[in-house]
């Protein structure tokens, strides 16, 4: 009970910047699909007069365009730099509210998890209005260039799937997206582990923030390193069972870190 | 509880956006069910491949065995794995997997057993048996004479003879390659090469040598006298002044004669375009129908009438060829071993949304 | 009420001090009722323990005496209230004698000036009547 | 009672509490006097568990703390500054079970606090009102206060004074770190003297004004030769 109480206040504090995030992700991109259309129109229109063009556009043309990519770009970096911020705001002033959240008598976790909660729910928001956003530029998209009588080519799917990055955000099973979301969440746990084993030791160490890299970065280095060596020796499906053994050591480790950190070495 | 309403929302929004991309991301319900109207037993560890292409050219596949379809494309990691899994046995695992730290290697089947030539780098060569279930290696280096030059020639197959593995390779890379033949001798650790003057011609590929790592080979006898191969043809060609060498795959049957140590042509305008090399027999299907056999040991040749009427889509497995023809919901495909038909059984679209791909379904097994 | 509190003294025992002078002057009736524990800690802003020690000497002294949990009273024996005055008037005395001494006054010249000084104070004290 | 036993703290290089044991009894008020810098705050915190310590242990009548049981408040907010005073309340009702609103609203009417402002906009006086009554709301059997005195106004101060005399803190045990001795006097029934890390004093403060005469500012002078 006390996580979800937690996570309404997690959310709360993150609403306001999270829907100007929103609103700017999507007006970029519905502005670009503007300039996108009237401009390949113009040009179409031009060719046209002086012969056949030779090209056939795709809706893959539209979300290779560096706007959109760009928006992208942002709403991802927000996440990663909101991960570091939803902990190190508690930690303003003199470690101000975090005293508070220790001070709580529960078990400390619950922040942990709440906060945890709370990124999730941002990724996964964000990802759910891009798709909506995506279906509907697919349709102005279409829409546009049919009254226009201007030949299109190409499915929706697969304009996603040769995309980079979108073909990473929406794969082409679902369970693959869950694993992708389990992929988000570790980083999340990294970046999480990393912020509270900065602020434990940086009472004792000056070097708090590279001791953190440097122990984290052995973390994620070690399975990445023995993955390498492994790779040609194993068969794909080895190789999988392998991932699945890095992926579930990791988030234990993240875990385990975290946890120790925040409920014995942390100081305010 | 007002702050929960933030809470809701935020999952509303989540539900609705990813519904719909879980519902957009929907495997296809398209199911297909293969009946076997005779001889059931053939089909009991056969998978059949059918390829759908959609208008846009969305590629869709669907394995079939007797126990139903499942689609395989856009499979999740873990199906992925898991398909992968039952497709490799555990016996073969071993010998595969120290093929695979290899840079470059070529494996036959034979029916003692697996062999696998592998090149390290330019360090060495080493040969491979898997006799049951242990592997052997045999490491030849590069002071062994003649290693250094097969490693830095492309190979074209593998074959067996007298006990030890042959690999017919070009030597060295560019225009005039000549076609040589290395002989492994394992247990004196020696290599000897022989060159076949084949003018501008060439060996490209050894029939039956599988170039990666392949669930399942057919298995071909140790001691034929006659390999199959397919040859190459250099033509100078000049063009605007300049000319260079351009090299065509050669129609027609060959074989090289271990003894004669020869190439020789089988049977003239007869291809091995869809053949299988299957213990010591050559079998090669033609357009019309007919399958040319050859008996590797003797070079005796003789054809038999197979397929009456157009010939759909074929492929052999070992020495059972399989000729798939589409019907108006689906496909019957016949099987046929030395000749006879052994078996038959009829792929069916079972739903509708099966029944709308079938107008451009392709069956193939293999 | 307020008692300018010394900080070298335990606190307690002014407070006990602060009692008797009152009995002694009569502010406080014998029999008359006590102020509670709790109205004595706020009004003097000092620790509750410390007014629940004054109290307990003030017991121990037969200064009060409480019944169960009924407010503390005043004692109504005679010679305790009498023993009170000729304590406080001795303490008084050894207090002024002990700074005079310093200053090696003559007795006469002492008696003297306590009268004529004495005899004044009186009768301020009484007309103002404090 | 709180037990501190053979605690340890180092900051950095140097060692800040080299071996720190002492009581505080329930019921009581126990101050824990020290020159700036010598290590106070560190103690408080590290019983709340709020900083932890290198070697010790801390038990609260006799088990681990229990942060049902016991409050704490630091000498600075423990909300972002555009709380306001509801919102914090809000917070602690949410998170805090044993928080007492009577209690709280009591307090809030005592110390004449507006439950509307913003923390940003009140004084630090005022701001160590509402920290105080946030705590103290908590129905705590123990409360440790950090300079609960330091660099505020003569009134709130005499508020808080008050507070400690008056009938909502009795039978609560409190521990408070100061060094400015003289706002609470004769509030303190037990001192203990920090010094370079170490208890130096440990004694009952009337006892002492009893047998030696001496005020706690005395004892302070003599240990630390101010």
């Amino acid at each position: 009970m006390n996580l979800l109480k937690l996570l309404g206040w997690e959310v709360e504090r993150m609403t306001k910047p999270y829907l100007i995030l929103i609103t700017l992700l999507v007006v970029t991109q519905f502005t670009w699909l503007g300039v996108f259309l009237w401009s390949e129109t113009n040009m179409y229109e031009e060719i046209r007069r002086t012969g056949t063009p030779d090209y056939v556009l795709t809706f893959g043309n539209y979300i290779g365009g560096v706007p959109f990519i760009l928006s992208i770009g942002v709403a991802v970096a927000a996440m990663l730099l909101y991960s570091f911020w939803i902990w190190y705001r508690d930690f303003q002033g003199r470690g101000t509210f975090m005293m508070r959240l220790l001070l709580m008598p529960q078990q400390r976790m619950l922040v942990f998890g709440a906060k945890l909660a709370t990124m999730m729910l941002m990724v996964l928001g964000l990802l759910s209005v891009q798709w909506i956003a995506l279906k509907l530029q697919y349709i102005a998209f279409t829409g546009w260039f049919d009254s226009q009588m201007i030949p299109v080519s190409g499915t929706f799917e697969q304009a996603i799937r040769f995309d980079g990055a979108l073909s990473v955000m929406y794969p082409a099973s679902f369970v693959n997206f869950l694993i992708h979301q389990v992929l988000i969440v570790l980083v999340i746990l990294y970046i999480f582990a990393f912020v509270l084993m900065e602020r434990s030791l940086w009472q004792r160490t000056l070097w708090a923030p590279i001791l953190a890299m440097l122990i984290l970065g052995t973390l994620i280095l070690v399975p990445v390193l023995t993955f390498y060596f492994l790779e040609n020796r194993l068969f794909m499906d080895e190789l999988m069972l392998l991932i699945l053994l890095g992926l579930i050591g990791w988030m234990t480790a993240a875990i385990w870190i975290a946890r120790r950190y925040l409920t014995k070495k942390l100081s305010v | 509880m007002k702050r929960m309403w933030n809470v809701a929302a935020l999952g509303a929004v989540v539900i609705i956006g990813l519904g719909t991309f879980a519902v957009d991301m929907r495997d296809t319900k398209a199911e297909w069910e293969l009946a076997v109207t005779s001889n059931p037993e053939i089909w009991e560890e056969q998978t059949i491949n059918l390829y759908y292409n959609t208008e846009e050219g969305d590629k869709e596949r669907f394995d079939l065995t007797t126990d139903g379809s499942r689609v395989t494309t856009n499979l999740s990691y873990i199906e992925q794995a898991l398909a992968y899994e039952d497709e490799v046995d555990s016996s073969v695992r071993g010998f595969y997997r120290q093929l695979s730290g290899l840079t470059f290697v070529q494996s036959i089947r034979t029916p003692d057993g697996y062999i696998g030539v592998g090149q390290n780098g330019n360090k060495e060569i080493i040969v491979f048996r898997l006799n049951g279930e242990d592997v052997t290696k045999h490491v030849f280096g590069k002071d062994v004479n003649g290693s250094a030059e097969i490693m830095d020639s492309p190979w074209a197959g593998l074959f067996v003879h007298d006990g030890n593995i042959h690999v017919i390779y070009r030597n060295g890379y560019g225009g005039n390659a000549e076609t040589k033949i290395a002989k492994f001798d394992e247990d004196a650790k020696q290599i000897t090469m022989e060159s076949l003057e084949l003018g501008d011609e060439a060996i490209s590929t050894v029939r039956g040598t599988s170039w990666a790592f392949r669930p399942y080979m057919a298995t071909i006898a140790a001691d034929n006298r006659f390999i199959p191969v397919d040859m190459t043809e250099q033509t100078t060609v000049t063009e605007g002044g300049e000319s260079y060498v351009s090299e065509q795959d050669k129609v027609g049957v060959y074989a090289y004669d271990v003894d004669t140590k020869q190439v020789i042509e089988l049977t003239p305008d007869a291809d091995m375009w869809n053949s299988t090399v299957y213990d010591d027999r050559l079998i090669a299907l033609q357009e019309d129908g007919t399958e040319l056999v050859v008996d590797l040991k003797t070079g005796k040749k003789s054809t038999r009438q197979v397929i009456d009427g157009s010939v759909g889509t074929t492929s052999y497995v070992g020495d059972q060829l399989y000729h798939a023809r589409p019907t108006k919901d689906g496909a019957v495909i016949d099987v046929y071993q030395d000749g006879k038909a052994i078996s038959s059984a009829v792929v069916k679209a079972t739903n509708e949304e099966a029944k709308a791909l079938v107008s451009n379904t392709e069956y193939y097994v293999d | 009420m307020i008692i300018q509190f010394n900080t070298r003294a335990p606190v307690y025992m002014q407070v006990v001090d602060y009692f008797k002078k009152k009995m002694a002057l009569g502010e406080l009736q014998a029999g008359e009722e006590m102020p509670s524990r709790r109205e004595l800690a706020t009004e003097l802003k000092i620790n509750p323990n410390t007014v629940q020690k004054a109290f307990k000497e003030m017991e121990e002294q037969q200064l009060i005496t409480t019944e169960r949990n009924r407010p503390s009273r005043v004692t109504t024996d005679e010679h305790v209230l009498k023993r009170i005055r000729t304590e406080l008037v001795d303490e008084a005395v050894a207090v002024f004698v002990e700074s005079i001494q310093e200053l090696d006054v003559t007795m006469d010249e002492l008696v003297d000036k306590i009268k004529r000084q004495y005899g004044e104070g009186n009768l301020d004290d009484r007309s103002t009547g404090s | 009672m709180i037990e501190v036993l053979g605690v340890k703290k180092r900051y950095r290089k140097k060692q800040v509490i080299e071996d720190v044991s002492f009581t505080a009894q329930k019921g009581e008020i126990t101050c824990l006097i020290g020159l700036n810098g010598t290590g106070k705050s560190t103690i408080l915190k590290g019983i709340m568990g709020l900083t932890p310590f290198d070697k010790g242990t801390v038990l609260v009548d006799g088990k681990p703390i229990d942060l049902n049981r016991v409050a704490f408040v630091p000498d600075h907010s423990t909300f972002p500054i555009h709380f306001t005073i509801e919102q914090c309340e809000a917070f602690m009702r949410d998170f805090y079970p044993t928080f007492d609103p009577n209690l709280f609203a009591r307090l809030v009417d005592e110390f004449k606090l507006f439950p509307e402002d913003k923390l940003n906009e009140l004084s630090k006086g005022t701001l160590a009102k509402v920290n105080l009554a946030l705590g103290i709301a908590q129905d705590p059997d123990y409360l440790l206060l950090d300079e609960p005195f330091s660099g505020i106004d003569v009134f709130s101060k005499e508020q808080i004074v008050e507070l400690f005399s008056s009938d909502i803190m009795e039978d609560r045990g409190v521990l408070i770190t100061t060094h400015e001795i003289e706002d609470i006097e004769y509030l303190v029934d037990k001192a203990v003297m920090l010094n370079r890390g170490r208890i130096v004093r440990e004694f009952d403060v009337e006892d002492v004004r009893f047998i030696h005469g001496k005020s706690i500012v005395d004892v302070m002078r003599e240990e630390y030769g101010a």
